[in-house]
């Protein structure tokens, strides 16, 4: 079993770096199509990465280690995360299971790091996006949480696969009003965490409006690459998991080339159809208010909440 | 054995009289610490000779130490020789007027004699002696203040010993009339006359509240705060810390007595009234205390209050309990009273507003004070905490859950506010800190004798852990009230 | 003595000292109520008298001796002399309540004292046993004397008119308590007369006066 | 003699001799002695409860002059897992203070206090009886207070919060005393034991239950009884925090887990409740304090009512899903609260030491003047940052291990059909993810705000770490404590089934935590290799980039394009709160305070703004202020009882005679 689950894991973690760049890269060709430009094309973030390996890694004064180890930090948790989310199979670990309590934990590891590369200069930026960083960060949680309790309440497990596993035996749970309202809820968490409209404008020069880019404003060369790495990955992670939960149509529940090649396949379609839905929706949307943001999350609370009611009912009847 | 019951009385009266003749004068100085030594030393024989299994009497009967007795002589006793020997003026001071010591020694005397008569009426007659023998104590400054408590404590303390005695009278209107009359708790106690319960119900509750004033149980407590605070420290020790126990004493007499005959119903309606009344008024006074010695007289209503509490609820883990708190009390408040003399001495004024940093300045002051605050507070290891927790164990058990509920609110109440005044006169510093001048060098000094304190605040913190004759004798003395009723 | 002039007597007495002690409350001068004090005294000491041939008792006819002395010669003596010095013509200027309030308070607290005195008819049908509410009206009168008179003298009448009233409970329900505690009590109720006019001296010299209002410096 | 009894006894007898050293002892050594023997306190207060623990009983008896029953120490498993906590939180406190403690801290009164308070708390638990327990709690609230006003004579604040300590913690004396009251007079006698065979069903039993809990919340600082803990923790010298707030606020938790599995053992659902709402409310009111907060110490107290609050929610679901038959999960919770209880000994007992080096270092206790402080002090940087994690409740620390295993009993406690335990749990859910979101902005502000950057105030950039030598390793074992339970947390497992008496909690892979009454376990040493050996790749790319163009440090910082970097342009606490305090507006209710300072020429022209906050503990303002001033208040129209008129006095006990002549008449 553990070694079954070490290839599948070996297997997303590759899958995800392959993949994570091409997706921004095609979210942000999309964008540009529809607002009428003509785009990098979606190859730019793998071009980005390279160029930054190379680049001379420069380091402002007074910053300690933090800045060093901090985006290696990101990018391990990032890879962590692929390794251990369900995204090609439903093989895990025994003793380390894919508890989306774990994950988040991972995850929250890589906040962590960028907000204290963030306040690691000591400049107003840094601190600034650090501080609205982990505003946002702490106010997501409550709606991740809820929103997996309400996904695990049919199931009796807060374990990825085995929710995955238990909505692919049961394929009409996944359109039930409980899964529905708790996607829905998951979705907002997730742009939220990932920094997207209209929590976070990607791709702004303004540094008063900036959260994601305020921070990594001091990272340079290699440090930058693996921030900029790091959070593509978790798009793509989060967003992989968000479509699995969704459709979790062709993932593998047990090891086997073939499956493999079939989910691979299947992850592909599902991640480019969720990304290019989300960047379709963002050229609709402005960046709200900092200060509009907790309404929006407060939403997505009593989404999850309704879900979690909305699965009493449903065993009740 | 029998020489000991009288010799406490005795002792006093000569030495009354002898140190107003000029030539004892050098022994004026010790005379108060004399007779408590002397008292102590009888009471603890009398202890001894209780547990023993005998019963002294002495004086045709008209004296008769049981286990209670005894008890209560060696509190008198040792709180006796706190306060006097722990009040000893410096040398240099102010010699002492003729009269003083003599009143101190008849002040005693009548306590012993209170406790020691087997006739309720002669310890009617001693408790009043204490108010006669007090009252130029109380007044001893001669200053308008002394002079306006003094009037207020004779007034207030006669008219309301006097009720007790018209309940006395009726008690023993009530023997009477039962064809033996007596006013002797031996008799009372081995005969059991068939009195009459309503006549015993008037007689009980007149003497209970006539001895409540001398108790200092709300609402005949009033001259207490006045009384304590102008009298000189030793005096104020002997007052808070023994004389009201005395008073308690006549008050569980008199339950003892009437509890077989009338049952506990109205004395435990009264007790309770008065009980938590004393705490109210002590919890409402003390949160804007501005004077110490005050403060200290009422925290001397409070746990007069308790005490109350305690004979209101009766058993021998109650009674016992109470015993045990008269003497942590008595200890513990003469100790602090004392110490109070003391810090009027040093500092001229006994106010809380305008007291500083205390412990700072003068920590050989104000340690002994602050330690005597906390067993007052009733924490461990001192021995109030376990009464105190013994007697709401039992008034829970005795049905008076309610009661003790209100009552350890009310004693947080004044937890707060004695915490609060004492706090504020102990810590901090006098002055902000960056004047530029130099503090001034703490004084270490004791200011008087600080062996009498500390054995005092010792026997206080050792005692509650004290099996063995010591709890025997707290059993049998509850025991001797009837506590099984 | 037969049982009728035993009951008139007794009830003479006590009829004496009902009204002496409503004069008391109802007269201003205190040199008037001092009188009154040792009239009321006499009146005890004639009850004790006739307690005692009643009962054909030599200890009560002793104890009506020293009645007689302490309340009739020694007491109101003291308080005589103490008042002249004081100068003859001292008053109950402004009692807290006045003197009709107070007229209607007794006649209440009469209505109490009979109230009360309820539980002590068990002692039998005994004259003397009928009389006892008298004695606790007096208790009570002296309480609101002492309650409601400024002047530190009326206060002291109010505390023996109240001692006067312990003592008529006491013989007329008791014939009186053992010997040591009347000697003991006559014995204090003396030093606390001698104490509270020593410190009514005290006060003079030092407020001027002796009104009691005075005394509010301890407080709280 | 057992080996358990010999360990009670020799606890005392070397608090005794603590004590006397500390009086005794010249002033040079002191603080090496007296912590000598303070240390071997904390220690021989550990090991008897890791024999306690192993299986051991011992009794020694409490002699009293009172007929108050059998009397007497006699610890449990439940009470050997919490003298464990406090032994070993004791010990390594003391051996920090030798190095820490100096001016007041180092005098006679504070030396002789800290063996006296360690001895009593760690007896606590040993305590069989109601009244040795009262005893010895009465002591650790006396030696405790005794210690908060160490500083009185330098900080006027100091005596106030010992004051407000003193009342809170008498309040929860007279509660308990009620409480335990109450069962003794049901049970007969003053023995736990007793008390234990007693039906939990019967009204008497519920008032008690109420009693106690509300006492034992004081101690441990639940909301609404939590306003002593921000002020007394600042107040108090910082090894005397770190064991108030790492041992001392435990013994409320175990006193409600003494109440719980041992006294009142199945009580019916709505005490679960009712210990959940509070504990929910704290969590969640405790961390939104702390993290708008920027007084660092207080910052940690107010953590100190969220851990609480968590282990109370945890305790409280264990109670709600047993009296519903939910046994599995509700055994998790159990063992939850008990894993919440060793990790927040471990963490909080880091911090506050290392809070206490940083004032020991820099002088600073704000955050707002701090900053830089880890190029200066690298080791207390290390240790608050284990520290901040293990409070952050990341993996691999305790702090992760204890609310996985909470979140997993939560979830597994699901219960839809029945309509309490379903709305509990999914709100029980959202306070704990709520919680834990919040906790790490607090924690990411306090290392980040605190450690990083450039330093704020002249203290902060002089800052050091020398001297005071025994202050490090103190910090350092604290600190790997952190990181050992959170790594292997199945060592604990052990004790933690005997000490709750639960079943199904056990050791899996190398020594990875097991919850098989709900079906989940977590290995994090595998979660750690996973890490490692991704992290292999990433570190080769990133050596063989360094190799071609390696790192280089710059003078510039961005400033929008200008050279205008001062340190005082940086965020601070109060900025990096800022955010949230406006989110929760209505719950923090803040004082904000601009001023605009206009320049003479033009009113359009702005010569300086200043912006103050001021952030209230709002349930002090809200509910102990209007009952201080009511109590003043009456305090003032009582001095009208007592005006100094002999005629009042007389009516008084006119009054009364009337009173009592005609109760007795009628």
């Amino acid at each position: 079993m553990n070694a079954e689950a070490a290839v599948l894991a070996l297997a997303q973690v590759v899958a995800m770096v392959a993949l994570s760049p091409l997706l921004v890269g095609m979210m942000r060709q999309v964008r540009a199509r529809l607002e009428g430009r003509a785009g990098a094309g979606a190859l730019q973030p793998w071009r980005d990465l390279r160029k930054l390996l190379a680049k001379e890694t420069l380091q402002a004064a007074g910053t300690s280690w933090v800045s060093v180890a901090g985006p290696t930090v990101l990018i391990v948790s990032s890879l962590l995360v692929c390794a251990m989310t369900p995204l090609l199979g439903t093989v895990t670990f025994t003793s380390v299971p894919d508890d989306l309590f774990v994950v988040v934990s991972v995850l929250l590891i890589g906040t962590v790091a960028v907000a204290l590369v963030g306040l690691d200069a000591g400049t107003a930026f840094g601190g600034m996006g650090s501080s609205r960083h982990m505003t946002i960060a702490a106010l997501v949680e409550p709606t991740v949480l809820v929103s997996v309790y309400a996904l695990s309440i049919p199931v009796g497990s807060s374990v990825l696969s085995q929710i995955v596993e238990a909505r692919l035996d049961d394929p009409a749970s996944v359109a039930s009003p409980v899964s529905l309202l708790a996607l829905l809820a998951l979705a907002v968490a997730v742009v939220a965490e990932t920094g997207r409209l209209p929590v976070d404008n990607p791709s702004t020069h303004l540094e008063l409006t900036m959260v994601h880019e305020a921070m990594v404003l001091e990272s340079s060369g290699r440090d930058l690459a693996w921030l900029e790495l790091g959070s593509w990955l978790r798009l793509g992670a989060l967003l992989g998991l968000l479509s699995t939960l969704l459709m979790p149509w062709g993932i593998a529940t047990e090891l086997s080339a073939g499956g493999l090649l079939l989910a691979s396949g299947a992850l592909v379609a599902k991640i480019a159809i969720t990304g290019a839905l989300l960047a379709g929706v963002e050229v609709f949307l402005a960046k709200l208010r900092l200060f509009r943001i907790p309404e929006l999350l407060a939403g997505s609370f009593v989404l999850a909440f309704l879900a979690v009611t909305a699965s009493y009912l449903v065993v009740q009847a | 054995m029998d020489l000991f019951a009288v010799l406490p009385i005795a002792f006093c009266l000569m030495l009354a009289v002898g140190t107003s003749a000029p030539p004892l004068g050098g022994l004026r100085r010790y005379a108060g610490v004399v007779a408590s030594a002397v008292i102590l030393v009888s009471g603890l024989a009398l202890v001894v000779a209780v547990l023993d299994g005998q019963t002294p009497t002495a004086v045709g009967g008209q004296l008769r130490v049981d286990a209670l007795s005894a008890f209560m002589l060696t509190v008198v006793g040792s709180v006796g020789l706190t306060a006097t020997w722990g009040g000893l003026e410096p040398r240099t001071g102010p010699r002492a007027t003729a009269s003083y010591p003599a009143l101190v020694a008849l002040f005693l005397g009548a306590m012993s004699l209170a406790v020691l008569a087997d006739n309720i009426g002669v310890l009617w007659v001693a408790i009043e002696a204490t108010t006669i023998a007090t009252a130029f104590l109380v007044g001893y400054h001669r200053s308008r203040r002394s002079l306006e408590a003094a009037w207020k404590y004779v007034v207030l303390a006669s008219v309301g010993v006097a009720i007790a005695l018209l309940g006395i009278v009726l008690l023993y209107a009530a023997t009477r009339s039962g064809g033996s009359p007596t006013l002797s708790w031996s008799q009372l106690d081995a005969n059991r006359p068939p009195l009459d319960p309503s006549l015993v119900r008037v007689a009980a509750a007149l003497a209970i509240l006539g001895f409540a004033t001398k108790a200092g149980l709300a609402p005949m407590h009033s001259w207490l705060p006045d009384a304590h605070s102008q009298a000189p420290a030793p005096v104020s020790g002997l007052m808070s810390g023994v004389l009201l126990s005395v008073a308690f004493y006549a008050i569980l007499r008199v339950q003892a007595i009437a509890g077989p005959v009338i049952g506990p119903g109205l004395m435990r309606g009264m007790l309770v009234t008065a009980g938590l009344l004393s705490l109210a008024v002590a919890a409402a006074l003390t949160i804007r205390q501005r004077d110490l010695k005050r403060m200290l007289a009422y925290s001397s209503i409070e746990h007069m209050g308790l005490l109350a509490l305690a004979a209101a609820a009766g058993g021998v883990l109650a009674l016992s309990a109470a015993l045990l708190h008269v003497l942590g009390h008595g200890l513990a408040k003469s100790s602090t009273f004392v110490v109070s003399g003391r810090i009027l001495a040093t500092e001229g004024t006994t106010s809380t507003t305008q007291i500083r940093g205390l412990l700072t300045r003068r920590p050989g002051v104000a340690a002994p004070f602050l330690v005597g605050m906390v067993a007052l507070l009733g924490l461990p290891p001192f021995s109030l905490f376990f009464s105190e927790v013994a007697i709401v164990i039992a008034g829970v058990e005795r049905g008076l859950t309610w009661v003790m509920a209100v009552a350890v609110v009310l004693m947080l109440v004044i937890f707060a506010g004695l915490a609060r005044h004492t706090f504020a006169v102990m810590f901090g510093q006098r002055t902000a800190p960056g004047r530029g001048e130099a503090a001034e060098p703490a004084d270490r000094g004791a200011h008087g004798p600080w062996i009498p304190l500390a054995v005092a605040l010792g026997v206080t913190a050792l005692i509650g852990f004290a099996a063995g004759p010591f709890s025997t004798i707290l059993t049998d003395a509850a025991a001797v009230l009837g506590a099984n009723q | 003595m037969s049982d009728s002039l035993y009951a008139q007597l007794v009830g003479l007495s006590g009829g004496v000292l009902l009204l002496s002690a409503v004069l008391i409350v109802w007269r201003r001068s205190i040199s008037a109520e001092v009188r009154l004090l040792a009239v009321q005294g006499g009146a005890l000491a004639g009850l004790v008298t006739v307690l005692g041939v009643n009962e054909g008792s030599t200890e009560l006819l002793v104890v009506a001796g020293l009645v007689l002395t302490l309340k009739v010669v020694v007491l109101p003596g003291l308080l005589f002399r103490a008042v002249a010095r004081h100068g003859a013509s001292l008053r109950e200027e402004t009692p807290l309540i006045n003197t009709t309030t107070s007229l209607i308070a007794l006649s209440l607290l009469t209505m109490l004292a009979f109230l009360v005195s309820r539980p002590l008819l068990v002692l039998g049908d005994d004259p003397a046993i009928a009389a006892v509410p008298i004695g606790i009206a007096l208790v009570l009168y002296g309480f609101l004397v002492l309650a409601t008179r400024r002047h530190a003298f009326s206060q002291l009448i109010g505390f023996l008119v109240l001692d006067n009233g312990i003592g008529t409970v006491a013989f007329l329900t008791a014939g009186g308590i053992p010997l040591v505690v009347e000697l003991g009590a006559s014995l204090d109720l003396l030093l606390v007369v001698l104490i509270l006019q020593v410190l009514t001296a005290r006060i003079r010299s030092e407020f001027g006066d002796a009104d009691l209002d005075d005394l509010t410096e301890l407080r709280d | 003699m057992s080996a358990v009894g010999l360990g009670l006894e020799a606890q005392l007898v070397l608090a005794v001799v603590a004590a006397i050293v500390a009086t005794w002892a010249p002033p040079r050594l002191r603080s090496t002695l007296a912590g000598v023997v303070s240390a071997a306190v904390g220690l021989t207060g550990a090991v008897t409860g890791v024999l306690v623990l192993a299986g051991s009983r011992g009794r020694i008896e409490v002699p009293t002059s009172l007929p108050l029953g059998d009397v007497g120490l006699d610890p449990s498993p439940l009470g050997g897992f919490f003298m464990v906590v406090a032994g070993a939180v004791g010990a390594v406190a003391a051996v920090y203070a030798i190095g820490y403690a100096e001016g007041p801290a180092a005098s006679r009164a504070a030396w002789a206090s800290l063996p006296v308070f360690l001895a009593a708390m760690q007896l606590v638990p040993a305590a069989a009886d109601a009244v040795s327990f009262l005893l010895l709690w009465e002591l650790m609230a006396l030696a405790s207070t005794s210690l908060v006003l160490t500083d009185h004579r330098d900080r006027a604040e100091v005596r106030q919060a010992a004051l407000w300590y003193a009342a809170l913690t008498q309040l929860s004396f007279v509660l308990l005393l009620l409480g335990f009251a109450v069962l003794v007079v049901d049970a007969g006698g003053v023995g736990f034991d007793l008390i234990g065979s007693l039906d939990p069903g019967s009204t008497s039993a519920s008032v008690a239950f109420v009693l106690l809990v509300a006492g034992f919340a004081t101690k441990a600082g639940i909301v609404p009884v939590h306003v002593w803990l921000p002020r007394a923790h600042p107040a108090a010298p910082s090894h005397v925090s770190a064991v108030m707030s790492a041992a001392m606020v435990k013994m409320g938790v175990y006193g409600a887990l003494l109440v719980c599995l041992r006294l009142l053992p199945t009580g019916p659902a709505w005490w679960g409740l009712l210990l959940l709402a509070f504990g929910a409310v704290s969590a969640v009111y405790g961390i939104l304090q702390a993290s708008v907060t920027s007084d660092l110490k207080r910052l940690l107290a107010y953590s100190t009512t969220e851990n609480v609050g968590l282990m109370f929610l945890a305790l409280g679901t264990a109670l709600l899903l047993r009296s519903v038959g939910v046994g599995g999960p509700a055994d998790s919770a159990v063992a939850a609260c008990l894993l919440l209880v060793a990790s927040h000994a471990a963490f909080k007992c880091t911090l506050f030491l290392a809070a206490g080096s940083v004032l020991h270092g820099s002088g600073e206790r704000d955050l707002d003047r701090m900053g830089g402080l880890g190029a200066r002090m690298p080791v207390t940087a290390l240790a608050f940052g284990v520290g901040a994690l293990g409070a952050a409740a990341l993996p691999v620390t305790a702090g992760f291990m204890a609310e996985w295993a909470l979140l997993q009993s939560l979830i597994h406690g699901a219960r839809p059909e029945d309509r309490l335990v379903a709305v509990a749990m999914p709100v029980a859910v959202a306070v704990v993810a709520l919680t834990a979101g919040l906790a790490l902005l607090t924690f990411v502000k306090a290392y980040g705000i605190a450690f990083l950057a450039r330093p704020r105030s002249e203290g902060a950039a002089a800052a050091h770490e020398d001297g005071a030598w025994t202050m490090r390793p103190a910090m350092l074992v604290s600190a790997a404590a952190v990181l050992a339970l959170g790594l292997v947390p199945g060592l604990a497992a052990e004790a933690v089934t005997r000490a709750g008496g639960v079943a199904g909690v056990g050791r899996v892979g190398g020594a990875g935590l097991e919850l098989s009454g709900v079906g989940a376990q977590l290995d994090p040493i595998a979660l750690s290799v996973m890490a490692a050996l991704l992290a292999v790749p990433v570190l080769f790319v990133s050596r063989a980039a360094a190799r071609r163009r390696p790192r280089r440090q710059v003078e510039l910082a961005w400033g929008c394009g200008g050279v205008r970097v001062s340190p005082r342009m940086q965020y601070t606490a109060t900025s990096y709160a800022e955010p949230l305090a406006r989110v929760f507006d209505d719950a923090l209710r803040p004082e904000r305070d601009i001023e605009v300072t206009h320049t003479s020429e033009s009113r359009y022209l702005v010569e300086r703004v200043a912006f103050r906050q001021r952030l209230d503990d709002v349930v002090e303002e809200r509910s102990y202020r209007p009952v201080v001033r009511l109590a003043d208040r009456v305090g003032l129209a009582a001095r009208r009882l007592q005006n100094g008129s002999i005629h009042r006095y007389l009516g008084y006990s006119f009054v009364a005679l009337v009173a009592v002549l005609v109760l007795v008449a009628l």
